[in-house]
């Protein structure tokens, strides 16, 4: 069973740990960390969709009967990982600005100094 | 003008006020007469639409007794009722 | 004119022209738009305009039928004198607020169907309550959120009935109907509120004396009459009423004659008085609906009149309670006469509008073989003779000479009291040329010796107890003091101490609204220590902490999908 | 012309998002704002005649690069996308005219390019996520709202830095509901083999009965509420709507959480289908009392806000309560009532937005207490508002009176005492409405100006598009047959799909 399916499991124990991450820590950059982790879980996921037992890479041959690997969801998961390095991008910028205006990058720290504003 | 009239009113004279209520007096007692010619069914017809009506003075009396009513539980009220003008604030 | 456009809207467009107006011009604008509103009513006719079709609901605008002419004469006469006896203000404010009113009042008598009124009905008491709002007083402005929430409270009421109505029927024409479903007790409610119901009339005696001089000669005029248009267009012949307009007449007569503010004493007399339009209406019949119209009429002329001579006095000298006024007869000569002849018109006297318009609800119960019902009516009558006829002439203007004079009322309030006392003294001089308005064509035999006899009898014997109760000193003594009425309940209920004479009842009523107003504190501090600033519903949450709500919530969800 | 018609689809989405580098570009104050108006009005323009003729003709299908689907991506106009594509655009044109002083205020002048790059990103996005008919397209178009959003959101830094925090949260908040989305479209593709929705619809019936698709449907709706900021997923959006620039707070309230509004629509009715959402997989039970919560508590959270535009944001999340509680309905009455609450409460929120903005442009604050005397030092502003309100309350004239309207008859259609009991929920939802916008009202007119108050009039040119929102709200409240027309003809549409 876990066997027979193990890049499933692994890609929900990578996603459980992003998330956990991204709930328990409250450094901002293992915050972001965390939410990357979590994306890539998914890219994991579609990258496995798309393999086929004995399939080869879906490269145009001569040979006959040949059995491909779905390209679509690695085609599909480019867009989405370009997508997840924009996104941390701009997540880590915001982490400069929030450390130049706030002074840390500790999102309880951040928190409680607010409501002193 | 403030304060600056004084003349005397026909009202502020002593004993007016006291012509006025025997002038009322006076009113009722003749508005009662109709009713005194009808006891005898002469010169005047009630035509009365309920038999309470046929009562002699019926208006005079009901009113009156109303008048008291209102008074007497106005009066017996207002004890209780009455409170500071700045009560509610 | 525009064919068919409701009357109410020209006052309710021209108010929006009045704040680029002043001085002479503002005046003659103001004075011109119930002149021609009245001249569109004219010129209408009867029928039924501006009817389209929105959300599948088939609206009309303006419905002019003979019962909605009546009212809708009446408050234009009302408006243009109401605001004739405003000439003086200053206040832009007040005299938007005024014709916003006025408009929506007679926009509301004239929508044939549902939707409509309930637009104008919330107008109405959106404008209203910048009257009390006017005297910008911290007590008018107290009171005027009391009177806003009531009145914003009957809005949302008469929705419910609407929609209730709508599915229930289909229809949201604006018509008889039969009283029992719930969509109609819904609209009794709403209606109810609005005209004063007992127990549902505290915010007359209220607001109407928070409101400033002019504020409450015009509150008087509309708001409670419309509601009586309201009842008796969609509920004549109910049972229910008969016996609510009895409670209404007797209720407040008591409170009419212990009050010491001449405002306030106006207040509840012009509750009873709605009471004798209740009964009528729950009477029905062609007799007793006429009768409605023509009391409603006659009870505008001398409520606003009375209201009038009253604010003149308070605008004169500053205050309207009896124990601070006296002698005004000699300063006030004028003003004084407008007083006797308005309390000449509301204890009917012959010769004066209300003789000739009670007559016809006291004969509409007599015809229904109702004795014990026209006996309540009867008291109410000569209760009015001393609450309003007596008392306030007597003790507002002829009372013993206090030694201050003041300048006799501005001309055009006496004007104004002129438009009013005159119409009220035509109507009674000539009952046949007003009658001829009234929804159903009738006979009148106003002046017969017996009628005439018998209320002059009811009349000075009435006055002859008034007068030996002063003598004798039997006459409750006027106080600087408020008198306590239902209202007490909502705005004092759990502060007084019980004196031993209050029942088990009063008790259980003063328990159960202490826990009322202990569950209501307690919902408001649960409210604001969970949903405040900065509390647990609407603080700045880490977004850890958001994250774990979502998983939890994403738990639940997969949960019931996968039930 | 017939080019620009028959392209119309494609060209109302490629138009801003081209247009955003080339904006990026300009320098100055008038230059990227009047290029953005333009490229966003010719959108609006776009998507008007779109909406013509799809009501005349029936949905329209795009085939983009002449793939045909299910392999090439489709783009699909039917009613409810073509509607909803009017109002993105025509919210973003109304808010952009009003924009050109209000953001010089608040954002320096180098970084205008860029401001307006993003904003033009954040409506390509938008409109792309209602046109598309690909599933993983939507997706991607997501993706470029969220990330231009959560740019714009913080450029607020300079009046609060609090917008940092606020867009950072918001970013994660996002990522996550987004990745949500793509786990959810995932599974559907694992299912169906295809991405083109109109396909996955066709394909759904026969597969709907397994593992895998529940819970893409359980990461679909939490995603889309996510984004949606249904309660209790909303915490973001109070803090991002606060501290933003004030264009983008009237933007994003009329145009975001519509959008995701939208997908659940889709979601719900076109690929799972009615009878499978609310039959086999109880979304109404799982909806109705979060909107219910939503529309009562955010209501009471906005009362106790001392920051106006939190109290608005508040009051937002309560309005997408209504609308929850609409679709979770699952009938015809209900998804009309949802679909025209998106118009009327995108037009109200925009105004009052506005409004709001032009205070904080004359005044500097936000807070309610420092806005007490606004009323008399600024007239116009102040009565737009006090109008505005009553939309937000529901008064009859205006749209919020037709929305409620249609609401509430919707759920007294199911007769039952959940029915009574929404109907309540939904006036008393109305009274605290009336509390919140009257504790404003009050502090506006009816408390004296603090001493040395700063404020007069906002200019004209910040009044104008303030007053034409408002105005307009009054129009569309009155002369009801375009949004109601439309909204009906979406659900019937909607409705009869399957």
């Amino acid at each position: 069973m876990f066997f027979d399916h193990f890049n499933y499991w692994i890609v929900v124990i990578l996603m459980m740990i992003g998330l956990y991450t991204v709930m328990s820590r409250s450094n901002l950059v293992k915050k972001m960390i965390g939410l990357s982790l979590f994306q890539i879980s998914v890219f994991l996921l579609y990258i496995s969709m798309g393999k086929i037992e004995g399939g080869t890479a879906p490269i145009v041959s001569n040979a006959p009967d040949v059995i491909y690997s779905n390209p679509l969801p690695h085609v599909l998961i480019l867009t989405a990982i370009v997508v997840g390095v924009a996104t941390t991008a701009l997540g880590l910028a915001l982490i400069v600005r929030i450390k130049e205006a706030f002074g840390s990058v500790d999102e309880e720290e951040i928190l409680s100094n607010e409501d002193n504003l | 003008m403030p304060n600056s009239d004084n003349r005397t009113y026909w009202l502020d004279r002593p004993g007016n006020v006291n012509k006025l209520f025997y002038g009322v007096v006076a009113l009722t007692v003749v508005l009662a007469i109709p009713d005194i010619f009808a006891l005898f069914n002469i010169f005047y017809d009630k035509h009365p639409k309920t038999e309470i009506e046929e009562i002699p003075f019926f208006y005079g009396l009901y009113a009156m007794i109303s008048m008291l009513v209102l008074l007497g539980v106005s009066n017996s009220v207002s004890n209780f009722l009455k409170r500071d003008e700045d009560y509610y604030d | 004119m525009i064919e068919g456009l409701n009357p109410g809207i020209i006052l309710i467009l021209g108010a929006l022209i009045v704040p680029l107006t002043s001085g002479f011009i503002r005046g003659i604008l103001l004075l011109a738009l119930p002149v021609l509103g009245l001249a569109q009513l004219i010129m209408l006719g009867l029928g039924s305009w501006g009817q389209f079709e929105i959300m599948g609901m088939q609206l009309t605008v303006t419905h002019i039928d003979p019962l909605s002419r009546v009212f809708g004469l009446i408050f234009h006469v009302a408006a243009f004198a109401g605001i004739l006896y405003s000439l003086h203000v200053k206040d832009t404010m007040q005299h938007v607020a005024t014709l916003i009113y006025a408009g929506s009042a007679i926009g509301a008598v004239f929508a044939g169907d549902l939707i409509t009124l309930f637009t104008f009905w919330e107008i109405t008491a959106v404008s209203s309550v910048f009257l009390i709002w006017a005297s910008r007083t911290e007590r008018s402005f107290k009171s005027g959120i009391r009177y806003l929430i009531i009145q914003v409270t009957s809005g949302v009421v008469l929705l419910g009935g609407i929609a209730l109505y709508a599915a229930d029927t289909g229809s949201i024409k604006f018509e008889t109907m039969e009283f029992g479903s719930l969509a109609t007790w819904f609209f009794l409610i709403a209606f109810g509120i609005k005209a004063a119901f007992p127990l549902l009339h505290n915010w007359v005696q209220d607001s109407y004396p928070e409101a400033t001089v002019t504020g409450s000669v015009i509150l008087s005029a509309f708001t409670t009459k419309l509601a009586i248009y309201a009842l008796a267009r969609s509920f004549p012949g109910t049972d229910l009423l008969i016996w609510i307009g009895v409670v209404m007449v007797i209720f407040p007569v008591v409170h009419a004659t212990l009050e010491n503010d001449l405002r306030r004493t106006m207040a509840y007399s012009l509750n009873s008085q709605q009471g004798f339009m209740i009964i009528a209406i729950g009477i029905g019949g062609d007799l007793a609906i006429n009768g409605v119209a023509a009391h409603a009429t006659i009870s505008i002329l001398y409520t606003c009149l009375m209201f009038m001579v009253t604010g003149a006095a308070l605008y004169r000298t500053g205050t309207a309670k009896i124990t601070e006024l006296g002698g005004l007869y000699k300063s006030m000569p004028v003003t004084s006469t407008f007083a006797i002849l308005g309390a000449l018109i509301i204890i009917a006297a012959p010769l004066t509008g209300a003789f000739a318009t009670k007559a016809l609800i006291m004969s509409a119960a007599l015809d229904a073989k109702m004795v014990i019902l026209w006996l309540a009516m009867l008291f109410g009558a000569v209760a009015v003779i001393d609450n309003v006829g007596l008392k306030i002439p007597l003790f507002g203007f002829f009372s013993k000479d206090n030694g201050k004079r003041f300048q006799e009322a501005p001309l055009h309030m006496l004007l104004a009291m002129a438009v009013m006392a005159g119409f009220g003294i035509f109507i009674g001089l000539s009952p046949a040329t007003f009658f001829a308005l009234l929804p159903t064509p009738m006979e009148s035999h106003t002046y017969t010796a017996s009628h005439v006899v018998t209320q002059l009898q009811l009349i000075a014997f009435a006055v002859l107890i008034f007068a030996l109760a002063l003598r004798t000193g039997y006459y409750p003594k006027m106080r600087d003091s408020i008198t306590l009425d239902f209202d007490w309940i909502y705005r004092k209920a759990g502060k007084m101490a019980l004196t031993k004479t209050s029942s088990i009842v009063a008790n259980f009523w003063d328990q159960t609204k202490g826990f009322g107003l202990m569950l209501v504190g307690w919902a408001i501090d649960k409210a604001e220590k969970s949903h405040g600033e900065g509390q647990a519903m609407s603080r700045t949450v880490s977004s850890g902490y958001a994250v774990s709500v979502i998983l939890i919530l994403f738990g639940i969800a997969l949960v019931v999908i996968y039930a | 012309m017939t080019f620009f018609m028959s392209h119309a689809p494609v060209l109302a989405i490629i138009i801003p998002l081209m247009g955003a580098p080339i904006c990026a570009l300009f320098r100055g104050k008038t230059a990227p704002w009047l290029f953005t108006l333009i490229l966003s009005g010719i959108a609006f323009a776009y998507s008007i005649d779109l909406l013509i003729a799809v009501s005349a003709n029936g949905p329209i299908s795009y085939e983009i690069g002449g793939w045909a689907p299910p392999y090439g991506i489709e783009y699909v106009a039917d009613p409810l996308s073509a509607f909803v594509m009017v109002i993105i655009s025509g919210i973003s044109t109304g808010v952009l005219l009003y924009a050109k002083d209000s953001i010089a205020n608040e954002v320096p002048t180098s970084r205008l390019g860029f401001f307006f790059a993003a904003y033009l990103l954040a409506l390509t996005g938008m409109m792309g996520i209602t046109v598309t008919g690909d599933a993983f397209n939507i997706f991607v178009f997501l993706e470029i709202t969220s990330l231009s959003s959560y740019v714009l959101i913080a450029m607020g830094a300079r009046q609060d830095r609090r917008a940092l925090t606020a867009a950072f949260q918001y970013l994660i908040i996002g990522t996550i509901g987004a990745t949500f989305i793509l786990i959810g479209v995932g599974l559907l593709y694992v299912m169906t083999g295809t991405l083109n929705i109109a396909d996955i619809a066709d394909k759904f019936d026969s597969i709907s009965d397994t593992r895998p698709i529940r819970a893409a449907v359980g990461f679909l709706i939490v995603g889309i509420a996510i984004k949606l900021a249904m309660f209790p997923f909303h915490v973001w959006l109070p803090n991002a709507y606060s501290y933003a620039p004030n264009i983008v707070t009237a933007f994003f309230a009329g145009t975001a959480t519509k959008v995701s509004v939208y997908l659940l629509i889709r979601f719900i009715y076109t690929v799972f289908g009615a009878d499978f959402s609310f039959g086999t997989v109880y979304l109404t039970e799982l909806l109705l009392p979060l909107g219910v919560i939503a529309a009562l508590s955010m209501s009471v959270v906005a009362i106790f806000q001392d920051n106006l535009k939190r109290l608005l944001a508040f009051s937002s999340v309560a309005q997408l309560g209504y609308i929850t509680i609409a679709i979770a309905l699952a009938t015809e009455a209900g998804l009309t009532a949802g679909i025209l609450h998106i118009f009327n409460h995108a037009i109200v929120k925009t105004g009052l937005f506005l409004t709001v903005g032009a205070m904080f442009f004359a005044t500097g604050t936000t807070s309610i207490k420092a806005l007490a005397g606004v009323g008399q030092r600024m007239p116009m502003t102040s009565f737009g508002f006090v109008l505005g309100g009553l939309g937000l309350i529901g008064i009859p004239l205006t749209p919020g009176f037709i929305s409620k309207w249609y609401l509430i008859q919707a759920v007294l259609e199911r007769g039952d005492y959940i029915g009574y009991g929404l109907a309540i929920a939904i006036l008393l939802s109305s009274i605290f409405a009336v509390i919140y916008i009257w504790r404003v009202v009050e502090i506006l007119y009816f408390h004296p100006s603090p001493e040395g108050a700063k404020g007069s009039e906002a200019p004209l040119s910040l009044l104008i598009p303030c007053w034409i929102f408002i105005l307009g709200s009054f129009y569309f409240g009155i002369e009801t047959s375009f949004n109601v027309g439309f909204a009906e003809q979406a659900a019937q549409f909607l409705m009869g799909a399957r």
